[in-house]
């Protein structure tokens, strides 16, 4: 845990200072390895990639219990690696092994982990907000301090299910902690020619649900107001908004063009690297050295290398079982 | 040393062209440098290296369109030997192919009710044109169901043409036929002894003035409309029905149901053996010249196995002759549903006596066998008076 | 005046019509002197289709009372060939 | 006859419909400056401009209601919903609105609107991307519906639907995109009411739409190897239904085969083979059979999901088992 020295700048305690670094790269690795073995034709589909909106996900999930839910979206593989399930069974969920996080059956848009009370990839945009507020819904019915935090991306705000949930979980006080990754573009249009009002606080605002605007490519900035948030929905047992202004580096998914934005804007947003940006900060307060960073490099290439092994081992579910899990087959 | 290939840069791509090498060979390669341009169905794409290290050499000209996974260029990466090029990561089991699992799962045996034919109603149509007897018919379909193959089958097999239908297995030889025939008969006469209480009663019937009106009729009439006595026989139980109506009914459902139509059923028996019972219709109102074509016909088709099962199901009585086989008297077993069964012996000349005088005539005796839950003995010897009455007047019948 | 014709040809024409109702029957084997019931699962509807085919083919009237004159291959052709003598 | 793509013949009956109607305008998810998801909107912005090729927010209930709107006002409408797995948003509009309001409104209002979706799976993309639901929609008495198997008709039938009074939903096979085939070099609208004898045949009828065309065509090819001549029917419109091109073959060949996409329960291939019973019972001489998706999520891995898609394996399979039993 790290203390306040003083409102607003926080000193860091070197342990967490370092994990939150870590988590980052790990994510960074995970994501870079997977450009490569989609280019290799291993993984097939759609991957959608994490690549600049690291700090959003390490951040906000270090003020998150493990008793806590997260419903995500369709680029949801760095939540996932925080949460802690193992790179081993998302490995091999992308390649669409049967030991996959789920049985291989979703691929990377529909990571699944029920003992971390992690509701998946749900891939149509949107589409998870209903749930959470559900989720939510069931925590307070029983009495449970629970918080549910869903992540989303400023695509959702364009949907009705949008203003819908935000209003409901306002309507009845539910404990739904929206995350909005504003990354600034919805596929291929930007938030500005999809939307008259771009301001989404004050569109949570209109629904009943109070929020604030954070800087997303600042991991310690997004865990403070986490944390904060986490207070109001779990004490005060009422849904809280925040939105994090975040960069996605790569295109939506593999691979567009980009025509939607041009190369400086990204070049602009590359030197705000949430991890470039952490570890200068980290070595500036001295708690990082080259041999800290030199460790922590070797574990996630470690982690990765074993993760890519895992699936590759993995075993490929035999075809009868293909209406298994299905209630009506 | 490490291929750089054509990489898969969307879901549906299968092929890129390269656009333009943006680094040279024996220029030095970073992990994520971008090192050339590929055009897919969406636009120019910027790709990049994975590996750190020296681009040997370019294999692929610009502005060539080549499949995912082809080698563009061979990189030998950082401190390593250029040994042979290798793909830059592990082959892992291609995924097993799937086994064709049954898309339409099977429909559940169906249950078909016993003595039921399962026929598709294309091949009962098809059965009714060419005039081909179900029953003589071996299914080879799905669940021994009978096919347009089928029925084509045994009609070729009938008419003698040995035509090998493209698709359909030859139909079943004639012993199975033969066999499935015995087996429905054995059902039917054991059922019939089982249930049925039959009593018999039998007469002698003088048959001169029959056959000495038949020969007259036969010399006015060409070769081919000759009436055989067995015709007179039939209309003369025909028109004795009218009488004793009892007997021309059936039992369903452990109750007697009458007939107002008299359809009497005749007894062939077929050349590879079996037999069969056709219903003659409406044998009452039939004219003698009618009842000897439809008889003829019947015989005929029979014979050549192309009865239409309608004739089959609906007799009311039936009538059997084994004259012809030199027997006197026959004892029949009736025909469920039916009630009754007659059978005439053959023609003989027996001592006859006429007005006191013994006279040679010629003679035959007529048996009944009737379901004593419908009739009893007294109907039944009325029901013989009334044959050998009208028989003894050929030109009413 | 009918075209005089053969025994061989008389005898043909007669195991042709002999096997239509006959299909089965194995007419190379059928015994000239021996009544075609007794070798044969004939019967006088059987009987009666043989004598009209033959009748078609011969264009020979056949009285019924000449019909057992019939009953064997010899009868037959001896019957015949004298029928279509006098015709 | 020229060679083109069908994604190619899409984008020349968008430009063709843009070009010849001043009332024609193309609205949906990333048309725009992406180009279409399946880039088959490619360019159409720098020429025609953002007033008649409008990104829309990821809004299908609203951006489709708004199409309504547009028709009933008097413009000419082509919609895309990216796929019909995100049109199920829009439903209520579909069905409420667009199917009904002729109806409804005593014949008052008509809604000339034209809705693109891509459908269909193969591509990997999981359950959530991979539905083919072109048969909820052919259930709608109000809107016409055109699984275009072809380039010549995934163009053609974009213009025939330009002229439609009533709204023309077209379900664009997403495997069929990069397919290339023949096309009249400048090829126009289509016939929108009847289905096509695509390979003539005696022995059994393959009936299919859409993407399953090319499956079945594949298995009639092997199927012929082995001396059975299947014909297979290219049924192009599903509603309405070309139900005498049906029953003729069907009477001809006695024996009929369904192959489509969807999962098999409350599949359009249960109303086809309801037809044929109703319509041709006497002359079969087999049940129909029908060749689905197995009733399962679409799976993610290509041996998973290739087993649970119909293939040209398994409708030989199926045709076999029901000539030889």
């Amino acid at each position: 845990m790290h203390c306040f020295a003083e409102a607003g700048q926080p000193s860091l305690d070197r342990a967490h200072g370092l994990k939150l670094f870590h988590e980052m790269l790990r994510i960074r690795r995970f994501e870079e390895k997977t450009v490569e073995l989609y280019s290799a034709g291993k993984i097939r589909g759609f991957l959608h990639l994490y690549i600049g909106e690291e700090a959003v996900a390490v951040g906000a999930i270090q003020a998150l219990t493990p008793d806590d839910a997260i419903v995500a979206t369709y680029r949801e593989h760095g939540h996932s690696l925080v949460r802690g399930t193992p790179a081993g069974p998302l490995m091999a969920e992308l390649y669409g092994k049967a030991n996959g996080c789920s049985r291989g059956r979703g691929g990377s848009m529909h990571f699944f982990d029920a003992a971390r009370r992690f509701y998946g990839g749900l891939a149509i945009v949107g589409g998870g907000l209903p749930v959470a507020v559900g989720l939510a819904l069931a925590d307070k019915l029983q009495g449970r301090a629970r918080v549910t935090a869903c992540f989303f991306g400023d695509g959702a705000v364009a949907e009705g299910e949008f203003h819908e949930s935000l209003n409901l979980a306002a309507l009845w006080k539910l404990p739904v902690l929206f995350l909005c990754e504003n990354n600034l573009y919805a596929m291929g249009t930007a938030l500005a020619r999809h939307q008259a009002q771009t301001d989404i606080t004050l569109k949570a605002k209109g629904d009943g649900v109070p929020g604030e605007a954070v800087d997303g490519m600042d991991v310690l900035a997004v865990e403070d107001a986490a944390r904060r948030a986490v207070e109001i929905v779990r004490g005060e047992i009422r849904p809280y908004l925040i939105e994090f202004r975040t960069y996605r580096f790569r295109a939506h998914s593999m691979y567009d063009p980009e025509l939607y934005r041009n190369k400086d804007e990204v070049e602009q947003w590359k030197k705000r690297d949430p991890i470039v940006t952490f570890e200068a900060r980290l070595r500036e307060d001295g708690l990082l050295a080259d041999a800290d960073r030199a460790t922590i490099e070797a574990a996630v290439d470690a982690e990765i290398a074993d993760a890519v092994a895992f699936a590759e081992a993995g075993p490929w579910e035999p075809v009868e079982n293909l209406t298994r899990d299905v209630y009506t087959p | 040393m490490a291929e750089f290939v054509m990489p898969s840069l969307g879901a549906d791509m299968e092929a890129g062209t390269l656009v333009a090498w943006l680094k040279k060979p024996g220029e030095a390669v970073k992990k994520g440098d971008i090192i050339a341009e590929v055009e897919t169905d969406k636009g120019i794409i910027e790709i990049e290296s994975f590996m750190t290290g020296l681009l040997e050499k370019t294999l692929v000209e610009p502005m060539t369109k080549v499949p995912v996974g082809t080698a563009l260029a061979i990189i030998r990466e950082e401190g390593k030997p250029s040994a042979e090029p290798k793909s830059a990561l592990p082959v892992s089991g291609a995924p097993p192919q799937p086994a064709v699992a049954p898309v339409s799962p099977t429909p559940p045996a169906p249950v078909t009710e016993p003595g039921r034919l399962r026929v598709s109603p294309s091949a009962k149509q098809l059965a009714a044109e060419l005039g081909v007897d179900l029953i003589l018919v071996k299914g080879t379909g799905p669940g021994g169901g009978i096919s347009r193959a089928d029925v084509e089958a045994a009609a070729a097999q009938a008419r003698g043409e040995r035509r090998g239908a493209r698709i359909a297995s030859a139909a079943g030889s004639a012993a199975d036929r033969l066999l499935r025939m015995r087996q429905a008969i054995a059902a039917a006469m054991a059922r019939s002894k089982r249930e049925i209480p039959h009593y018999y009663v039998s007469t002698t019937i003088d048959m001169g003035k029959a056959l000495s009106w038949l020969t007259e009729e036969n010399l006015k009439r060409p070769m081919k409309d000759r009436l055989l006595y067995g015709v007179l026989l039939l209309k003369a139980v025909a028109l004795a029905l009218r009488e004793v109506p009892e007997l021309n009914a059936l039992w369903k459902g452990n109750q007697v149901v009458r007939s107002d139509a008299i359809h009497v059923g005749v007894a062939i028996s077929l050349r590879s053996g079996g037999l069969v019972a056709p219903a003659l219709h409406d044998t009452d109102r039939q004219s003698l010249d009618d009842l000897m074509r439809n008889f003829r016909d019947l015989v005929t088709r029979a014979r050549a196995g192309g009865l239409r099962s309608s004739e089959l199901s609906d007799p009311t009585i039936t009538v059997t002759s084994l004259g012809e086989q030199g027997v006197e008297s026959v004892y029949a077993v009736i025909y469920p549903p039916q009630v009754a069964i007659v059978g005439f012996g053959k023609v003989v000349e027996r001592p006859w006596v006429v007005d006191k005088q013994v006279v040679p005539r010629s003679v035959l005796t007529a048996t009944l066998s009737a379901d004593h839950r419908v009739s009893d003995g007294h109907r039944g010897g009325l029901f013989l008076a009334a044959v050998d009455r009208l028989l003894q007047e050929p030109e009413r019948l | 005046m009918t075209p005089k014709l053969t025994r061989d040809e008389i005898t043909t024409t007669v195991l042709r019509a002999l096997g239509e109702i006959a299909p089965e029957a194995d007419l190379a084997a059928i015994k000239p002197d021996v009544s075609f019931r007794d070798q044969l699962d004939i019967d006088s509807m059987d009987f009666l289709n043989f004598v009209i085919a033959v009748h078609e083919a011969l264009h020979v009237e056949i009285p019924e009372a000449d019909y057992p004159r019939m009953s064997s291959l010899n009868g037959c052709v001896e019957y015949l060939s004298a029928l279509m003598e006098k015709a | 006859m020229i060679k083109m793509k069908y994604r190619e013949a899409v984008r020349a009956g968008l430009r063709e419909a843009l070009k010849s109607d001043p009332r024609v305008f193309l609205m949906g998810e990333d048309v725009g400056r992406y180009g279409g998801t399946y880039a088959c909107s490619h360019g159409l912005l720098e020429e025609f401009g953002p007033e008649r090729v409008r990104d829309t927010p990821l809004s299908e209930s609203t951006f489709v209601g708004a199409g309504i709107g547009a028709a009933l006002g008097g413009m000419r409408p082509i919609v895309e919903v990216m796929t019909v797995n995100f049109s199920l948003l829009a439903l209520d509009q579909i069905v409420n609105n667009a199917a009904t309001i002729r109806h409804m409104s005593g014949g008052q209002f008509s809604v000339p609107l034209i809705v693109r979706m891509a459908t269909g799976a193969g591509r990997q993309v999981a359950a959530q991307h991979s539905h083919s639901l072109e048969g909820w929609y052919a259930h709608i008495p109000g809107i016409k519906v055109v699984p275009p198997a072809t380039p010549a008709d995934a163009k053609g039938m974009l213009l025939s639907a330009l002229r439609e009074p009533d709204p023309v939903f077209i379900f664009e096979h997403a495997m069929l995109y990069p397919m290339e085939g023949e096309i009249e070099d400048n090829a126009g609208p289509v016939d929108i009411s009847t289905a096509a004898v695509r390979r003539p045949g005696t022995d059994v009828t393959l009936i299919t739409f859409g993407g399953s065309l090319w499956k079945a065509l594949e298995a009639a090819d092997q199927l012929a190897a082995s001396g059975i001549e299947a014909e297979v029917i290219d049924l192009r419109v599903l509603r309405p239904l070309d139900t005498p091109t049906i029953l003729a073959s069907v009477g001809k060949t006695h024996r009929a085969v369904v192959v489509d996409e969807a999962w098999r329960t409350g599949s359009f291939a249960a109303e086809i083979s309801a037809r044929i019973m109703e319509g041709a019972f006497y002359d079969l001489d087999a049940p129909v059979a029908r060749v689905c998706s197995a009733e399962v999520p679409i799976p993610y891995p290509k041996h998973l999901e290739d087993a649970a898609l119909p293939q040209a394996a398994s409708i030989v399979k199926t045709v076999q088992e029901m000539l030889h039993g």
